[in-house]
C-alpha cells in the first residue's frame, strides 16, 4: 500500500457542484485500476479528521495522471475543492478491488449522477479491450448532466436520463435500461443504493452477471478498522458476514451482496 | 546512547509505542506500509469466544476533531486468530496484546485460557461502548471490575491489562479496584461515549444510534484521567487516547504513563505510530534523556 | 408564522437560546456587539456568596477543537450582582437565570433567597470542576443532587434548572435524581475535566493543573447526554456543550432538548448566539415548523 | 466593539520568524490607539480555536492601515503567517487600554523582543505631541535585531542590547537602561514578564512612572470570560484582585499591578 503526497495538475469545477481534479502520481497511475478509490486527506486541519474516498474516474498511465470526478457534499469535498494547482495532496490508494473485465462480452455501464465517476475507466479499459467486448452507457441525473461526451466516446451507444427531463428521457435510467436488458451479459453499475438494487434485480431476474460498487463510510480505508462494511452471502441460505468495503470492494459481484438492509 | 525500551509489567517492548486495539486490526494492513517490528507492541482487534459480526453500518461519524464509531467487537473469533492471524504477527518482533471481551466472566477466562501464553499480554476490554452484553458493563463499577479481574487473572498465564473506561465519575476508583485484583497494568482510555445527528434526515449518524468517541478532541480527558490514575496506583498504565503527534505521547508519559498507544491517528496518517517513536527519541535526544523513565511522570504540577 | 418562544418550566423566552454561564459575563460586553433583546435567554457568570477571586493565571489553554479553563468561579458577589449588573440587564428584554455556587447548601439557599424573584430563573451549579469546595462535588452523587436540589427549592420563588456534571458514570441516575427533588429543569453539560501539558516546560499549561473542557470537541458527548437525559425525566432540558452552529442546535432540539445555551462559541464569534437563531428560524422555514415543539424530540432513532 | 472581516494589504517575514502584516480597516485605524490590540481568527477552522491577541504596532490613521508585528510561536501565529494577501481577517478590536501619554514629560520606551511591538506606535505618538515631550528607546533582542531604524527615525536617540553580543551592546537592555535612569520622566515597557518585573523595580526606586503592557492569554477578549487575569493591587496593604488584561489593561501602571506572582 502507498501513502504519499502527490501533485495536483488541475482542479477545476466542470458542472455545478461538480469538480475535476488530475492528480500526477507515477506510482499509483501504474498501480491502479479501473473500479479502485483513493484515500485523500482534504485538509491538513484536525477538523476534518477523516480521509475521503473517491473513485478512480480516469487513468493516464504513460503520463501518470489519475483524473477524480467528485461532488460537493460537505466538508471534505469542499476542502478538496479547494486544492490549488501545484499543491499537495496526501494519497492513501490506490485501493480495493477493482471492476473484473469478463473477455467475449456485451457489457453495459449503468451510472447513476456521481455514480458514473468509477465507470469512466472501466468504459475505457474495456474499449481497449476491442472486440469482442462491446459496451453501452446508461447514464442517469437528476438534472444537470455532465461526462457525456466522454462516455459517448468510449461506448457502442449511450443512453440519457434526467428526472426533470431537462436532457435526454424523462424519468429513471434503469426503466430505459429495462427495456435493452437482453441486449447484455455483464452489467457494471454504480450509484445510489436504490438504484442499484434495482438493477440488481432486474439482472437476477434474466441471470445476467451484474457487479455493484458500493459506498459506505470510511475510517483508515485500508481494512484495519472495520467500520466500512456492507452484507454478504455466506454459505447457503440467508446467512451472511459483514465484509470490508474498502478492501473486500467497493466492487462486489451483485449476487454476493444484501443491499436491501 | 539513548534507549527506548519499555518493561510492562513483564512485557518488555523495544519502544513504549503501541497500537490500540481496533484500530490496527491484526496487523496486516498497516504492515503493509512498514515494518511492524518498528513497534513497540500490537495490541490486536477486541476477541471475542465466538466470531462476531458487529453491528448494523454506518459505523463511523465525523465530529469535531473526533470520530465516533459504533462496531461492536466485529471479529473471526480466537480460534480464528491463534490459528491464522498470530503466526502471521509473531514474523515480527513485536509484542503481541490480545484484547478481549466477553460476554460473562467465564468467556473472559475461557478466553485467558485458550490465549495461554501464545502472545505477550491478554488487556482485558470491560469497557467497550458498542455492545450490550459485556463490555462496558463490567467497567463502570468498582466491585465488577475487581470481581472479573480477580477471576481473570487467575486464568491468565501473561500479564493481565485492564482497559478502563472513561465513563465514570471517579476513574481512580475503578484503577484501585483492579490493581487491588491483581491487575498487572492498566491502559486508558477507551472510547468516550457519543452521538451525533443528521439534522435533515433527523436520524442518529451512527446505526448504532450511540458510539465510541475517539481521536485528538478526547485528548484532554484522556491526559488528566491517566494523570490521575498513574498518582493513585503503582502498577504500570498505558496511556491512550488522541495521541497523534510525539507531543501528545510525551504529555502522556510526563503525567506518569509508562507506554502510549496510538489508535485513530492511524487511519489518518499509517505511519503514526513510527512518527510518533521517532518524535520521542528525538525529545529525548534534545533533553539527554537516555531511558523513558528519565522523563515518566516527572510533570510539575503547579 | 415561525414562533421560536419557548417556555421553560414557566420561563418565558422568545427563543430556545440562550448564552452559557461563565462565557458571556453580565451581558456587558457582548451587548456592545448586538441588542441582547435578540436573546432568548442570558445565564449569567456563576454567582457566590461573597466575591471571589478565584484561580491563578493562566486560566486558559487550548486544544483540539476545545478550551480547557480553569477560572475557578470568580465573580463580584451576589450583592454587587444585584445592585450593579441586574439593573443593567433588565434594560433588556431577555430572561435572565442567576448562576449560583456556593460552599455549603446553606450558602446555595442563602443566595437563592437573596435571588427572590428579582430574576426568572436560578440554575443551581453543582458540576464547576475548578474549585475545590462544592461545586462538582454536589453534583457527582444522586443523593447529594437530590438533598441539594431539594434544598434549595425550597428556597427559590423562581424556576429551578440543575445543571449537571457530564463527569460521571450514568447521568440518567443524577438527571432523575434532581427531578424527583423538585427541580423545575435541568441544564447540561457543564465542562468535562481535562488537562493538557507543556512538553518543553514540563507543566500544565493552566496554573490550576486541571481544568474543564469545552467547545466542538465535547459535543458528541453532550449530545448523547442530553438524549440520554430527554428520554429519561419529564422536566425540560437545556442542552449545551460545543454548540457553535444552528445545526448543533438542532441536533440538540431534535434529541429532546427544550432550550439551548451558547458558551465557548462566542468567543470565537461574538455573534454565534443570534447566527444560530437565526438559523434555527431558517431550518424551521425550510421544514415547515411553525414551532419548536414540531421537531423537539423527534429524533428518528435507529 | 467591532468584529468584521478586515482586508490583508501586506504579510512578510522581516526576519527570521517575524511577520509584519497590513491590514486596511478604516474602524479600526479611526478608533484604535497606541498600546490597544486586535483578537485575530488566525485560521477559519475549529482546529485551532481561540483568537490571537495582537498589538498594534503602527497606525497610518489617513490611510487607514494597520500593522502588526507578529512572531512565529505556534499554530496561530503561523496560521497568520499563511494568510494571504487581498485575503480577509477575521478582527475583534480595536481592545484595551492603551498607553497614556502625559505631556511635558521625558520619555524612554523600553522594550524586549516582540514586545517592541505596541511601542513603535507610541513613540510615533510621542514624536507627533513633540517638544516638549522627548523619547529615547531601549531595545533588547537576544539575536536577531529588527525595526531599529524606524524606532531610531521616531526617537531621540535608540539604544540596542542583544544577547550574545552581535548587534549592539552585549547583555541585557536593562542593564543599559539602568544607567540612564535619571534622564526620564515616564517609562513605557513590553517584554518577557522578567524584563519587565526589573524595569519596574528600577522606577519604583527613583517614583518615575512606569507602564508596563501585559500579555495573559485570553478567551474572550472582550472582558466576558475572566480568563485573562493579573493581580492589581486593591486598597492598601497586601490584598489585591484579579483584573482582566484584556479590557483593564493590557498597559497597567506598573505601581498598581503585582508582576511577580
Ligand atoms: C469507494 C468510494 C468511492 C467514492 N467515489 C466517489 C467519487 O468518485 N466521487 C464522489 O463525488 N464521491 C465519491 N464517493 C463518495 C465520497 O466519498 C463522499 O461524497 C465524501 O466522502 C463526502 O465527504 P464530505 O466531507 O464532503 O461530506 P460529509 O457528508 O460532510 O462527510 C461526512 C463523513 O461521511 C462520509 N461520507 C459522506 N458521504 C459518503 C459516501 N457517499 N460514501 C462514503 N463516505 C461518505 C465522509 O467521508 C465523512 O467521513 C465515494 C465513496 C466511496 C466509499
Ligand atoms: C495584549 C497582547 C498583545 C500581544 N501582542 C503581540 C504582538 O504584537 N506580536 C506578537 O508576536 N505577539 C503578541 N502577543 C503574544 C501573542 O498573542 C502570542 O504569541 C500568540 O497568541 C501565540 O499564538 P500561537 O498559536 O502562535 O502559539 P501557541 O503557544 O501555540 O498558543 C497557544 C495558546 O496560548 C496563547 N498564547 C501563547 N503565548 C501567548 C502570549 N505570549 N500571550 C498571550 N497568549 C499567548 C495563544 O493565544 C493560544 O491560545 C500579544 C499578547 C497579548 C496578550
Ligand atoms: C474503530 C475503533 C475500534 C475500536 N475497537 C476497540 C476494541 O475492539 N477493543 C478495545 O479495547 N478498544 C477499541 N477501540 C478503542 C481504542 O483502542 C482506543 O482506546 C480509543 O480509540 C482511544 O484512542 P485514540 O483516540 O487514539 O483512538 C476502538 C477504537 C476505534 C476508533
Ligand atoms: C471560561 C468559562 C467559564 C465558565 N464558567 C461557568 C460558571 O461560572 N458556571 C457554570 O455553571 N458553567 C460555567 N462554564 C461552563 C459553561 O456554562 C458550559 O456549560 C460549558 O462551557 C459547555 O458549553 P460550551 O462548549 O458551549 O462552552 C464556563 C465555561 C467556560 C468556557
Ligand atoms: S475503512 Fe477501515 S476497514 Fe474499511
Ligand atoms: S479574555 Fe475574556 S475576559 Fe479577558
Amino acid at each position: 500500500m502507498n501513502c504519499q503526497k502527490s501533485i495536483v495538475i488541475s482542479n477545476k469545477e466542470i458542472c455545478s457542484g461538480v469538480f475535476e481534479m488530475v492528480i500526477e502520481d507515477k506510482c499509483i497511475a501504474e498501480k491502479a485500476a479501473a473500479g479502485q478509490f483513493l484515500h485523500l486527506k482534504p485538509v491538513e486541519s484536525n477538523e476534518v479528521l477523516l480521509r475521503r474516498p473517491i473513485s478512480i474516474h480516469r487513468l493516464d498511465r504513460e503520463k501518470a495522471l489519475i483524473t477524480l470526478l467528485y461532488q460537493l457534499k460537505g466538508k471534505g469535498t469542499v476542502g478538496l475543492s479547494k486544492i490549488a494547482v501545484n499543491e499537495y495532496i496526501d494519497i492513501i490508494g490506490p485501493i480495493g478491488k477493482g471492476f473484473p473485465i469478463e473477455s467475449e462480452k456485451r457489457c453495459a455501464i449503468v451510472g447513476g449522477g456521481i455514480g458514473i465517476a468509477p465507470l469512466m475507466q472501466l468504459t475505457a479499459d474495456l474499449k481497449a479491450f476491442g472486440k469482442p467486448i462491446s459496451c453501452d452507457a446508461y447514464l442517469g441525473f437528476r438534472s444537470d448532466v455532465y461526462k457525456l461526451e466522454e462516455f459517448s466516446m468510449l461506448c457502442d451507444k449511450t443512453h440519457v436520463a434526467t428526472e426533470d427531463g431537462s436532457f435526454g428521457e424523462k424519468g429513471y435510467i434503469t426503466d430505459i435500461f429495462a427495456g435493452n436488458l437482453h441486449k447484455y451479459d455483464v452489467i457494471y453499475t454504480c450509484g445510489p443504493k436504490i438504484m442499484m438494487s434495482k438493477i440488481k434485480e432486474l439482472c437476477s431476474t434474466k441471470k445476467l452477471k451484474c457487479y455493484v460498487s458500493l459506498e459506505e463510510k470510511m475510517g483508515c480505508g485500508v481494512g484495519a478498522c472495520l467500520v466500512c462494511v456492507c452484507k454478504t452471502k455466506a454459505g447457503d441460505g440467508d446467512s451472511w458476514h459483514h465484509s470490508k468495503v474498502c478492501c473486500d470492494g467497493p466492487v462486489f459481484d451483485a449476487e454476493e451482496v444484501l443491499l436491501n438492509d | 546512547m539513548i534507549n527506548t525500551s519499555t518493561n510492562l509489567a513483564g512485557i518488555k517492548m523495544k519502544s513504549p509505542v503501541i497500537t490500540a486495539s481496533g484500530t490496527f486490526g491484526f496487523g496486516r494492513e498497516y504492515g503493509s506500509f512498514y515494518d511492524l517490528s518498528l513497534l513497540g507492541g500490537i495490541t490486536v482487534k477486541g476477541l471475542t469466544l465466538k466470531p462476531r459480526e458487529g453491528n448494523k453500518a454506518p459505523r463511523i461519524a465525523e465530529a469535531s476533531a473526533s470520530i465516533l464509531n459504533s462496531v461492536g467487537l466485529q471479529n473471526p473469533g480466537i480460534e480464528v486468530f491463534l490459528d491464522e492471524e498470530l503466526p502471521f504477527l509473531r514474523q515480527y518482533d513485536t509484542a503481541v496484546i490480545a484484547n478481549i471481551a466477553g460476554n460473562t466472566i467465564d468467556e473472559y477466562c475461557e478466553m485467558a485460557e485458550r490465549l495461554g501464553s501464545s502472545v505477550d499480554g491478554i488487556e482485558l476490554n470491560i469497557s467497550c461502548p458498542n455492545v450490550k452484553e459485556g463490555g462496558v458493563a463490567f467497567g463502570t463499577k468498582s466491585q465488577s471490575v475487581y470481581e472479573i479481574t480477580k477471576s481473570v487473572k487467575r486464568h491468565s498465564c501473561v500479564p493481565l491489562i485492564v482497559k478502563l473506561s472513561p465513563n465514570v465519575t471517579d476513574i481512580t476508583e475503578i484503577a484501585a479496584a483492579a490493581q487491588e485484583a491483581g491487575a498487572d497494568a492498566l491502559s486508558l482510555i477507551n472510547t468516550l461515549l457519543g452521538m451525533a445527528i443528521d439534522v435533515h434526515t433527523q436520524r442518529p449518524m451512527l446505526a448504532n444510534n450511540v458510539g465510541g468517541l475517539s481521536g485528538p478532541a478526547v485528548k484532554p480527558v484522556a491526559l488528566r484521567m491517566v494523570w490521575q490514575v498513574c498518582g493513585a496506583v503503582k502498577i504500570p498504565v498505558i496511556g491512550m487516547g488522541g495521541i497523534s503527534t510525539w507531543e501528545d505521547a510525551v504529555e502522556f508519559i510526563l503525567a506518569g504513563a509508562s507506554s502510549i498507544a496510538v489508535g485513530t491517528a492511524s487511519f489518518i496518517d499509517p505511519f503514526a505510530p513510527v512518527r510518533i517513536t521517532e518524535g520521542i527519541v528525538q525529545y529525548m535526544e534534545k533533553y539527554g534523556y537516555s531511558c523513558i523513565d528519565d522523563f515518566r511522570g516527572k510533570l510539575k504540577v503547579f
